[in-house]
């Protein structure tokens, strides 16, 4: 059965009925259980893997290797977790009517579209079809960082779209460049546009033009992702889209974008045999996690210091995946997922926070968090430690990985940057969030006020990042290694 | 090496009753430097009596503490003082701790004087409990130096294998190391046992008194042990200085009683120089203000360093 | 045996998970929760405490071979530790201190009631003392470092327990920042060992040292230096031990004061004698001179305080720097190849890491005792406690005795020791490093000295004279645990300093991994009566004979008292007042006022300022009302530290400009970096 | 037919609509007036089209006409028309403020060009038809990108991305054989739609909260 398919099509379907469906409990509904399924197929889907290696279906239209399934595996989780809070956190939304039920149901048929887009861009076998998605997953998650018609939020939509599509337009040239490599010296007239066929023919590519050609794709899906410089939208729409969306923005949506560019990057040095790619994606790796940290450390807003906290993270994984040792790209990949984990738990601790408060500032929302909102305050602090990178949660693990990878192979100088800048980070995130968490509230019936206190989702996430930090199934292991022995990696 | 009853008590006595006499004399020749008459050197005793049978008077204020400090600071200067050679070249009790032992429960005693200082509460206790324990904690790197520069070329911190590795060579007594060490140790001294210009142990005028101040309150048996105390403290002290350094005279290990009156005539000569020496500073001298002390104190610390580096260079290199 | 003491060792282990639990479990019981966390603790210490000592004692340690703990399930690390005989011997300390503290805290934690969730307290505390314990055993550079970290973390949450004070959320942070800085030291030093073995197991690192590349070799040291460092609170490293240890709970804090600390001490012995082999001199120079400078100057620091718990907290700083002196003459010795005098050093530097341990301890949950009767840690506004809490001054007194290093209790032991060692390396160089030696050791007497003078201050201004506010008028005796707690450490005191020569026996396996030396014979004279330092002649003490010395030398006062003092009687008066209307508590000397001379003397260092507003009617001399302030300024926060944190504050406040919302900028930066990439990849 | 000849004149063909395409692009720069710079746009994306249906002609490639005929109806027709719709909805003035002066902004082009020359100098041998096209193609998505930078108003920004798109199509007609493969030029072309829908309802939905066009105001979110 054509499970790829079926993984696509579940939330485009739950979008569609998201359009007709008479009520908000059922919307919600639909996503949930949308995500549940792809969620189970993914986990089918990562068995066939690990026997047979590749999953084609369509003519090889889409095909899913080890990569695009981790990848997979991540989406299904956040997308399902972000549904999951969405239903309460927007009744109480439109409970204090700050969002009409039109916008909600856009919300709802936007998401599992979003989902859908992601889907497509990690299990499209074309590259056209790969950029086609990405601009797809821009698009439906612009509408969603506006959905609430603030000034602010349309600003940080505007600035998002642009650069977005902007970057996506140079991505798309990239794409042109490897096709018409692809095409140069290739007798019949419409060579196939596939990974698989590209991949086997990467020595015959012209290495210029794939020079070229990755540049163009570096600046394009480096925007998406969020790299620095490109990242000047990525705090506005974190912090402005609603939390859920925030959510899958930071937690799947930037490693969506990374995903592209690792594509490219594994045909660049499939095809130069050089380390240009590698040294472009360490050294923006690199910038990008020093330029992180001290926008933390100087941060004012709750939301915005999450969105540097991702930069900076996104940063890591890049620079883990240059330093090309399968050490370190495993440890990349696994704090994608790790990150993937965590970083949704903040956001939603940040959307409760901001339902209570109504501020996302940090000296308006003042000391005592724990004190009104328990649950969030225990969630945040658990999240937080988790993203500083410290033990017994996984992050830490994944970090130590990349770090001693880097060291053992005699790139001390790499490996020390980025610890410098995990450290600089952890003061960042340590100091501001002791400064809303814990403490009394400032005036007392602040303690009073009715709090917005849900935790399920979070629960449900700490849940699998504590369960996975100290346990790593066999399975999930094979699959991270198979996807680290994709990308390469020289031993 | 082991303990020998005899020389324990033996020497025990001497130091109960020798302590008294000297101070006695110190004060008597004092006067006698001022042109005063002065009270015999014996009134030392008469006083101790005299307070021994007096009534005593606790402060309400005082705890235990200031009823338990007497007989610290009183066996804690015995101990100490069997532990330094008198008239045989091996102190008695050597075996159960060298210098630093010593030097230790002299400052355990202090400890507890200061304590018993605090403890009435009244103004004059505190300054001089905070006084006496500043002055001596400024006055410790140079004595411990001073002792390390003569430990170091002995080769041991036992005082009875000190003396006697100087006493069977005789001509390391001139050794510049010892001499700059004396001069050290001598300064140290007479801050250690309260004297001018250290201290002045004939006033108790609150401004400049500092031993006197922390027995203000005692009296009775208390204060004689406290008397008594100070008076073997200080007589353990000078005789640090005297058998350590000039080790001349002293008795061997198992000398016949000749022998041991000989060193305690040579001995009680060496006392007196010292004491004589003492008397003339004091009565030569003007007391030093408080803050001026230090100067003083770095002195000596500086000359014990000197000490220290002749060694070394004298140290075999 | 060895195979009894493992299986202790690991019940322990799962005691304190179980106390860690039980408490988390029932935060919503406040006596369940405590009586269930705090009794695990102390069984389980109890527990380790018997499997250490036995470990060691019958040299099952040295023989002790490394295992899982549990089966790892995720990829690199391996849970896995080996109870060898330096683990064993820090274990000791731990497991002591946990017993005792653990006893103390059952009636500690009462005070909280109603206020704070003794669960949490309850369930961290054994979850701190779990992961140190761990740390001192783990094998595994990964584990260590999982362990380390998680410890740090448990000890943040610690500290910061009563975070409605801004001070306590502040002490907190910044203790947590600089331990995660030290943390990034350990991280480089181990991954560096690992490049050079090709392994985290401790095994593949035994003398690494002589297989390095100098260069790295000298990162290494001077990385774990630092790493450790931060710990252990080495000047000047050491800015948030002063602030971290008053704010936690008392319990805490001796926890902290007693063993987080000397992870650092573990750390440092475990890496430099361990894994580095033959280390050049200037290592040991380097951490004499540290050693040095952090005892002379957490002293002095320490005299400048009337909190009396961070007096305590100096007073941890300058004895870290007494252990490092130690340690630094040990490595000087093994350079130089005297191996006895090296492990002399060690001995001395590890016996004091104990007996401060022990003492601090004490002496901190003394504290405790007090904050607990008077809630105020403020030394001006106590006194005339010794009467009011007899037993806790009787500790406290105890405790101060031992950490001013006099005789007979075991601060002077151990520094008694650490002075040998000093004197005799005096002989095993010729260059003029050797003046070294003799000049710490003066160094060592002005510490002991000042420490004296502080403990004299700190016991006589609390626990003496009249009280000098109503809270210490109020003050009652501590409940009958915490009293328990104290006297467990007190009897430890007696013990370590009366009965060294036992004590030392536990160091043959540690010293024969370490140096290959075994000296507890040589330095047990007369049948174990009489420690006696290595070297023949050397010299000797015995705390022992010189207490019943003492003792019967007390038959002449009572002579006297038969003599002469028969007919005396006891009146019991007023404190003599000059003839004014009686005394008051305000006629008593203050901490402040005790510490002036010192204060004055080192002027130079404590920047002392003082504003005093005297208001009177005729003559200044009878002031009606007068206010004085005095402050003495932290030299290394306000010049080192506080610089630092701001210059970070104003590059960052600076590159906040580069997101000024302008989307043309945006767009501007985006088009740099495209066409800087064209020309790259021309 | 595919006679050496006339491939000649076709090439010649290219080359002389890839230039006037750069021309264009020039004067949407010089331009202040909105409408006309929609109009220019609308220009532009016929001389695309009309280069996609060369290309076709010679190599007598089915699909590539439906690429011409796909730009025709969308970037000539449809979005023109969307675009001034949009423009009468909301009463824009019709003014353009550029940062920079003409003068400057054409120096800069001018540079941007020698820069497209320069990277695409090594890749002439690729090109099927016409000389330089993937320099006019590569000058295009600079210029276009600077136009973007230069202008504040938010729809003088979709146009720029628009001109951008024109660049990138012109590059995959002018390099590949046969244009790209038809799934990958529909995605591309219903993307292009949906994004300008995107960029129009935000446009929209801006002059309704800011009451004005100018995307400079849109500057509160900083830090």
């Amino acid at each position: 059965m054509p499970l790829l398919t079926f993984i696509l099509m579940t939330p485009m379907a739950a979008g569609m009925l998201c359009l007709v469906a008479p009520s908000r409990r059922i919307m919600a509904g639909l996503g949930v259980a949308a995500f549940a399924v792809t969620l189970g197929l993914a986990v089918v889907l990562l068995r066939q893997v690990l026997v047979c290696g590749v999953v084609t279906e369509g003519r090889e239209f889409l095909s899913a290797d080890a990569l695009s399934i981790w990848m997979v595996l991540l989406i299904s989780v956040v997308s399902l977790a972000t549904s999951l809070n969405a239903g309460r956190y927007f009744q109480r939304d439109l409970a204090a009517g700050t969002i009409t039920p039109g916008r909600v149901r856009e919300f709802y048929v936007l998401t599992p579209l979003f989902g859908a887009g992601m889907f497509l861009v990690v299990l499209a076998n074309n590259l056209g079809v790969m950029w086609a998605a990405v601009e797809a997953t821009a698009l439906s998650s612009v509408l969603l960082v506006a959905l609430y018609n603030r000034r602010t939020s349309l600003e940080a939509a505007w600035k998002y779209v642009i650069l977005g599509s902007l970057g996506l337009a140079l991505a798309l040239l990239g794409t042109v460049f490897v096709y018409a490599a692809a095409c140069k010296n290739n007798p019949q007239p419409l060579p196939s546009f596939n990974w698989s066929h590209l991949m086997s023919v990467a020595r015959q590519l012209d290495p210029h033009l794939l020079k070229l050609a990755f540049v163009f794709a570096f600046i394009g899906y480096g925007t998406k992702a969020g790299l620095a410089p490109m990242h000047t939208w990525l705090p506005d729409a974190h912090s402005e889209a609603p939390s859920p969306t925030s959510a899958m923005l930071s937690g799947v949506s930037l490693k969506i974008a990374l995903y592209a560019l690792i594509r490219f990057h594994i045909l660049t040095t499939a095809c130069l045999n050089s380390d240009f790619s590698r040294h472009v994606l360490l050294g923006f790796g690199l910038f990008s996690m020093f330029l992180a940290a001290p926008f933390i450390l100087v941060q004012k807003n709750l939301k915005r210091m999450l969105a540097y906290s991702s930069l900076e993270h996104v940063g890591l994984i890049c620079a883990g995946i240059a330093l090309n040792t399968p050490a370190t790209i495993f440890g990349a990949l696994l704090h994608m997922g790790y990150h993937a984990l965590t970083k949704p738990v903040l956001f939603f601790a940040a959307g409760n926070i901001h339902q209570t408060f109504h501020t996302l500032e940090f000296r308006r929302i003042g000391p005592g968090v724990g004190k009104i909102l328990p649950a969030t305050g225990i969630a945040m602090s658990m999240a937080g430690i988790a993203a500083m990178g410290m033990p017994p949660f996984g992050l830490f693990l994944s970090e130590v990985t990349i770090i001693g990878g880097a060291l053992a192979t005699h790139q001390t100088a790499a490996g020390v940057l980025i610890l410098v800048a995990l450290l600089a980070s952890f003061c960042g995130i340590l100091q501001q969030l002791s400064r809303i968490i814990p403490g009394m509230p400032k005036n007392l019936q602040d303690s009073k006020r009715p709090g917005t206190d849900t935790a399920l989702a979070m629960t449900l996430l700490l849940g699998v990042l504590l369960v996975f930090s100290l346990w790593l199934p066999a399975p999930v292991c094979g699959l991270i290694q198979d996807a680290s022995r994709i990308i390469g990696g020289r031993p | 090496m082991n303990p020998n009853p005899p020389a324990i008590v033996l020497q025990t006595l001497l130091l109960l009753f020798l302590a008294p006499l000297v101070s006695g004399y110190m004060k008597n020749w004092k006067a006698k430097l001022q042109n005063r008459r002065g009270a015999p050197p014996w009134q030392v005793y008469l006083d101790l009596a005299k307070f021994l049978r007096k009534d005593m008077v606790l402060s309400e204020h005082a705890s235990w503490v200031f009823s338990f400090a007497p007989y610290v600071v009183f066996l804690t200067a015995l101990t100490a003082g069997l532990m330094v050679p008198m008239l045989i070249a091996q102190a008695p009790l050597s075996l159960f701790g060298g210098v630093l032992a010593m030097v230790g429960l002299l400052a355990l005693g202090r400890f507890f004087l200061a304590l018993g200082g605090l403890d009435p509460g009244s103004a004059f206790g505190g300054m001089g409990s905070s006084r006496e324990m500043t002055i001596s904690a400024i006055a410790e790197p140079a004595l411990m130096l001073a002792v390390f520069t003569v430990a170091i070329t002995a080769g041991t911190t036992d005082l009875s294998r000190i003396a006697q590795s100087t006493q069977d060579a005789a001509w390391k007594l001139l050794n510049p190391a010892r001499v700059l060490a004396f001069a050290a140790l001598f300064i140290v001294l007479l801050a250690e046992t309260g004297r001018i210009p250290v201290d002045n142990p004939a006033t108790h005028l609150e401004l400049t008194m500092i031993h006197e101040a922390m027995l203000l309150e005692y009296s009775g048996r208390y204060l004689a042990l406290m008397e008594w105390g100070a008076s073997i403290k200080q007589l353990v002290l000078m005789t640090l200085l005297v058998n350590v350094f000039i080790p001349v005279g002293l008795a061997g290990p198992h000398a016949p009683f000749l022998g041991l009156a000989m060193s305690l005539i040579a001995y009680l000569v060496k006392l007196t120089v010292l004491a004589a020496a003492m008397v003339v500073v004091e009565t030569t001298n003007a007391k030093l203000r408080l803050f001026r002390v230090p100067d003083l104190l770095s002195t000596a610390f500086v000359l014990a360093a000197l000490a220290l580096l002749s060694t070394f260079l004298f140290y075999g290199s | 045996m060895a195979v009894l003491s493992t299986k202790l060792l690991l019940l322990g282990l799962l005691g304190y998970g179980m106390g860690a639990a039980a408490g988390l479990l029932f935060f919503k019981r406040e006596r369940a929760a405590n009586l269930l966390s705090f009794g695990c603790a102390a069984l389980a210490a109890l527990s380790n405490f018997i499997s250490c000592v036995s470990a060691l004692a019958t040299g099952a340690a040295a023989s002790s071979q490394s295992f899982e703990l549990l089966p790892s399930l995720i990829p690199l690390v391996r849970f896995s530790i080996s109870p060898d005989p330096l683990g064993c011997y820090f274990g000791i300390i731990v497991s002591l201190l946990g017993l005792a503290i653990s006893i103390y805290s059952v009636g500690y934690a009462p005070g909280y009631y109603g206020r704070k969730n003794i669960g949490v307290l309850g369930g961290f505390f054994n979850m701190l003392l779990m992961t140190t314990t761990l740390v001192f055993l783990a094998d595994n550079a990964l584990f260590f470092l999982m362990v380390w970290e998680i410890m740090a973390m448990t000890a943040f949450f610690l500290v910061s327990y009563e975070h409605e004070h801004e001070e306590t959320r502040n002490a907190g942070v910044l203790y947590f920042v600089l331990s995660h800085l030290g943390t990034g030291c350990l991280i480089v030093g181990f991954f560096l060992l690992y490049q050079a073995s090709g392994g985290f197991a401790f095994e593949g690192y035994r003398d690494l040292g002589a297989r390095l590349s100098p260069g790295i070799r000298t990162s290494v040291f001077l990385l774990f230096l630092a790493g450790f460092g931060f710990k252990a609170g080495v000047v000047p490293l050491h800015i948030w031990l002063p602030a971290a240890h008053p704010v936690a709970p008392s319990n805490v804090s001796a926890v902290m004061s007693g063993v987080l600390i000397k992870t650092g001490i573990y750390g440092m012995t475990r890496v430099f004698f361990d894994f580095m082999g033959n280390p050049p001199n200037w290592w040991g120079v380097t951490v004499l001179t540290l050693g040095t400078i952090s005892a002379v100057l957490g002293v002095l620091f320490a005299l400048m305080e009337h909190d009396l718990k961070r007096l305590l907290a100096y007073h941890s700083i300058e004895n870290i720097g007494i252990i490092l002196m130690g340690l630094g003459a040990a490595l000087m010795f093994l350079h130089s190849g005297h191996p006895v005098l090296a492990s002399l050093a060690l001995i001395a530097a590890l016996y004091h890491t104990l007996n401060h341990a022990v003492f601090k301890a004490l002496l901190f949950l003394g504290a405790g005792a007090v904050l607990h009767a008077t809630h105020t840690r403020n030394m001006e506004e106590m006194g005339g406690l010794a009467r009011r809490m007899r037993w806790t001054a009787l500790f406290f007194l105890v405790g101060a005795v031992a950490i001013s290093a006099l005789p007979p209790l075991n601060g002077f032991v151990s520094e008694w020791l650490t002075y040998q060692s000093l004197l005799q390396g005096f002989g095993t160089t010729s260059s003029l490093i050797r003046l070294m030696f003799p000049l710490s050791g003066a160094m060592l007497a002005l510490t002991g000295a000042l420490a004296a003078a502080c403990f004299v201050k700190a016991f006589g201004i609390t626990f003496l004279a009249q009280p000098r506010s109503d809270r210490a008028r109020q003050a009652r005796e501590a409940p009958g645990t915490m009293l328990a707690g104290q006297g467990v450490l007190t009897a430890a005191c007696l013990f370590l300093g009366l009965f060294p020569t036992l004590v030392l026996k536990l160091f043959d396996p540690l010293t024969r991994q370490l140096t290959g030396q075994q000296l507890s014979r040589q330095l047990a004279a007369v049948d174990g009566l009489v420690l006696s330092s290595v070297v023949a002649e050397g010299g000797t003490v015995s705390t022992l004979g010189i207490l019943l010395l003492g003792i019967c030398l007390a038959v002449v006062p009572w002579i006297l008292w038969l003599v002469f003092a028969r007919r005396t009687r006891i009146r019991v008066a007023p404190t003599w007042d000059c003839g004014l209307r009686g005394l008051t508590p305000h006629m008593e000397y203050t901490a402040t006022g005790f510490s002036k001379p010192i204060r004055m003397i080192f002027k130079t260092l404590f920047r002392p300022r003082r504003e005093v507003q005297r208001e009177y009617d005729f003559s200044p001399y009878f002031a009606t009302s007068l206010r004085f302030e005095s402050h003495v300024e932290e030299v290394f926060y306000t010049r080192l530290y506080r610089p630092m944190n701001q210059g970070a504050l104003r590059i960052s406040r600076r590159l906040r400009a580069l997101q000024a919302g302008s989307i043309q900028a945006y767009l501007i930066y985006v088009f740099v970096t495209l066409v800087a990439l064209l020309l790259f990849a021309l | 037919m595919n006679s050496p000849a006339s491939a000649e004149i076709g090439s010649q063909i290219v080359t002389l609509m890839a230039a006037l395409m750069l021309v264009v692009q020039l004067l949407m720069i010089g331009q202040r007036m909105l409408l006309t710079s929609i109009q220019l746009f609308a220009a532009q994306s016929v001389l695309l089209a009309a280069i996609a249906a060369v290309v076709a002609f010679y190599h007598d490639a089915g699909h590539v006409y439906v690429v011409a005929a796909l730009t025709i109806a969308g970037k000539v027709l449809f979005l023109p028309w969307l675009l001034n719709r949009l423009v009468r909805r909301i009463q824009i003035h019709q003014e353009i403020e550029p940062l920079l002066n003409a003068p400057t902004s054409m120096i800069i082009c001018g540079g941007l060009t020698l820069l497209g020359c320069g990277v695409a100098r090594p890749f002439t041998s690729l090109e099927r038809l016409g000389n330089n096209t993937l320099a006019v193609a590569l000058t295009l998505v600079l210029t276009g990108f600077f136009l973007m930078i230069n202008r504040r108003t938010a729809l003088t920004q979709v146009l720029a991305l628009l001109t951008v798109e024109n660049g990138v199509m012109l590059a995959a007609v002018a390099l590949t054989t046969y244009g790209m493969p038809l799934v990958v030029e529909l995605g591309i072309f219903f993307d292009v739609l949906v994004a300008v829908m995107v960029l129009g309802i935000l446009v929209y939905r801006i002059r309704e909260n800011f009451a004005s066009m100018d995307t400079s105001k849109l500057n509160q979110l900083r830090g």
